[in-house]
């Protein structure tokens, strides 16, 4: 059985998030919620990993798992810039073709 | 310790239930909001996880630039301002069958995901035996420093690039879409802005500068000092024209250009690339980092400003 | 003794944060909620930073803790201000008073 | 000290929560937006409580960039809003 860790009760919410968010990628209606859901997905899968890092009290947690999510976070709000972009383009062609 | 077990689960419970919420969310803006405090929280349980490098990367670039990135999409949908209702994209309603498809593709995924994280050996030494062995050479003392500028610099210049190229992406996209300016703040906020903005700045370079002992760097760096640039942005402090096009671009690629240069530099005589020389492994650490920040600043900011100044931009912004 | 003093200005500080999300609860509009809010976040941050700086157990740290309560204070008075006005202008007209 | 701070995080987390119920009623943006101010402030002070508690300095910083930042979303609301208005 595991042992309720922080670790376990965060890991088991990021799992959660992870399959909200892929949800909300799958299903979403418009594009701005979904790529939120993406973004939801992605901090789930994070906080997966970082509960996978962490070791209890004394001893200090894997320093590697956390310099991926941060890496992962830069390159999600990248990702989400660019889709935001196009979701804006894609507006202005629908927007301008309705007129 | 119960207390802090029932803060745990109380925490835990309440990033999940707002997750659902800002999926299920009607109204658009409320949802952004939602997200945006969805990632306040993702910090906090980040903090317990004694994870302060995530929780800054996260209340810097998660909670912070992506809702001010999602709320300006929002109010380009909204036609030009946020208070402006309507406009907002209606869809076809999805049907059961697609619904009970989609439940089941996340489910399983999920599932796999699960069985990867519970069924690995929990609470026993991974990698950071490795890293800890390691820690003489790689010229700082902060093992997150440590693995994102020298151990794995690899995955941190393709961030980098990633970075690059988003912004080389979002000025094609948006290369002839026009928008109206944003209005003058007011006094109050001016005010504002002549003490904030220093103290941000200079605790951008304070969190690059900790960064080689401490929890901080270039990326959380970056991230201060591009919202920086986003508030003056707003507050028409800086207004981009098209005569600062060829500076915009060389500080995008400084960092990336900086970053390989090094990695090349020392790799002669024997050397792998990114293996720097541990005598100046920390020079060349806040080299490549001071660039990079600045670089990230300046794309952050561009990527929240979206279009590339063009003459017509500006010349519609007398009007 | 101030390490007493200390836990009860912190928990002081929680009490005002509680009294400020009862008025944003409660409130009728949005000016009064500001006002709750302003008043109680502003007061119960500066508890809570009070009492983490008499704990702090160096000066830089204090120096840090000053910090925040000063750059939230600027913050949330700038942002209550602009919200206002915001709010003024674009929204419904302000409640009359009854007698 | 430190049951009694894990006490104060529960109450702070709490009242965070509450605050959560206005952000998704609304009625207005501005009270969407003024409540995830509240909300970033309890926030702050979350974290400099985990500061003392976990006795992780770094913490403080967070709160730093933390309030830093909401500042800029509450800004951009309002600078964002405004821009068609009158």
């Amino acid at each position: 059985m595991i042992a309720l860790s922080q670790a376990t009760i965060y890991g088991l919410a990021g799992l959660a998030v992870f399959g909200l968010g892929l949800m909300g990628v799958l299903g979403a209606a418009e594009r701005l919620r979904r790529l939120i859901a993406l973004n939801l997905c992605a901090a789930g899968a994070g906080m997966v990993l970082i509960a996978a890092a962490w070791r209890s009290p004394p001893a200090v947690p894997d320093p590697v798992p956390h310099a991926l999510v941060i890496t992962g976070i830069v390159v999600m709000v990248s990702a989400t810039a660019v889709a935001l972009a196009l979701i804006r383009r894609l507006h202005s062609l629908e927007t301008d073709t309705d007129d | 310790m119960t207390v802090l077990l029932a803060f745990d689960l109380l925490l835990a419970a309440s990033i999940v239930g707002l997750a659902a919420a800002t999926l299920l969310m009607r109204d658009a803006f409320a949802m952004i909001v939602a997200f945006i405090v969805f990632g306040m929280l993702l910090a906090l349980g980040w903090a317990r996880l004694v994870a302060p490098d995530v929780a800054l990367a996260e209340v810097a670039i998660g909670a912070g630039l992506s809702g001010a990135l999602l709320l300006r999409t929002l109010a380009h949908l909204r036609g030009g301002g946020l208070s402006a209702q309507g406009g907002a994209s209606v869809s076809a309603p999805t049907n059961g069958a697609t619904q009970g498809i989609n439940a089941l593709l996340a489910g399983l995924a999920t599932c796999a995901l699960g069985l990867a994280y519970l069924g690995a050996p929990q609470n026993v030494p991974g990698l950071e035996a490795h890293v800890t062995d390691a820690m003489p050479e790689s010229g700082v003392t902060h093992p997150v420093t440590a693995v994102l500028l020298n151990f794995r610099a690899y995955d941190t210049l393709m961030e980098v690039v990633v970075l690059l190229a988003a912004v080389i992406v979002v000025w094609q996209v948006e290369r002839g879409l026009a928008e109206t300016p944003a209005p003058a703040l007011g006094t109050v906020y001016q005010g504002f802005a002549r003490v904030a903005l220093p103290v941000a700045v200079i605790a951008g370079g304070y969190l690059l500068w900790i960064g080689a002992e401490a929890p901080g760097g270039a990326f959380q760096a970056g991230a201060v000092l591009g919202a920086v640039a986003v508030l003056g942005l707003l507050s028409r402090h800086v207004r981009p024209a098209p005569a600062h096009r060829p500076l915009a671009r060389g500080t995008f690629v400084a960092g990336t250009a900086i970053f390989a240069l090094v990695a090349l530099g020392v790799s002669g005589a024997g050397r792998e690339t990114f293996e720097y020389p541990p005598a100046h492994a920390k020079t060349l650490i806040l080299l490549i980092e001071a660039m990079v920040t600045v670089s990230i600043a300046a794309t952050l900011a561009a990527l929240f400003h979206g279009r590339e100044p063009v003459t017509v931009a500006t010349g519609k912004e007398t009007t | 003794m101030l390490e007493i003093a200390g836990t009860a200005f912190m928990a002081l500080g929680a009490l005002f944060f509680v009294a400020g999300t009862i008025g944003l609860l409660r409130f009728p509009d949005v000016f009064c909620r500001l006002h709750a809010l302003t008043k109680a976040d502003g007061m119960g941050l500066a508890l809570v930073c009070l009492s983490a700086a008499i704990g702090a157990p160096d000066g830089g740290e204090a120096l840090r803790i000053l910090l925040i309560w000063v750059f939230v204070a600027l913050a949330s008075a700038t942002g209550g201000h602009l919200v206002a006005r915001h709010a003024r202008r674009a929204g419904p007209p302000v409640r009359e008073v009854r007698p | 000290m430190s049951p009694v701070l894990a006490v104060i995080l529960t109450v702070l987390l709490a009242s965070l929560l509450g605050g959560l119920w206005r952000v998704i009623r609304g009625p207005s943006d501005s009270d969407r937006m003024l409540s995830a101010q509240l909300l970033g402030t309890a926030a702050v002070a979350m974290t400099v409580v985990l500061a003392r508690l976990q006795d992780m300095p770094a913490l403080l910083d967070v709160a730093l960039v933390l309030a830093l930042l909401a500042a800029v979303t509450l800004v951009a609301y309002v600078a964002l809003s405004e821009r068609r208005g009158r």
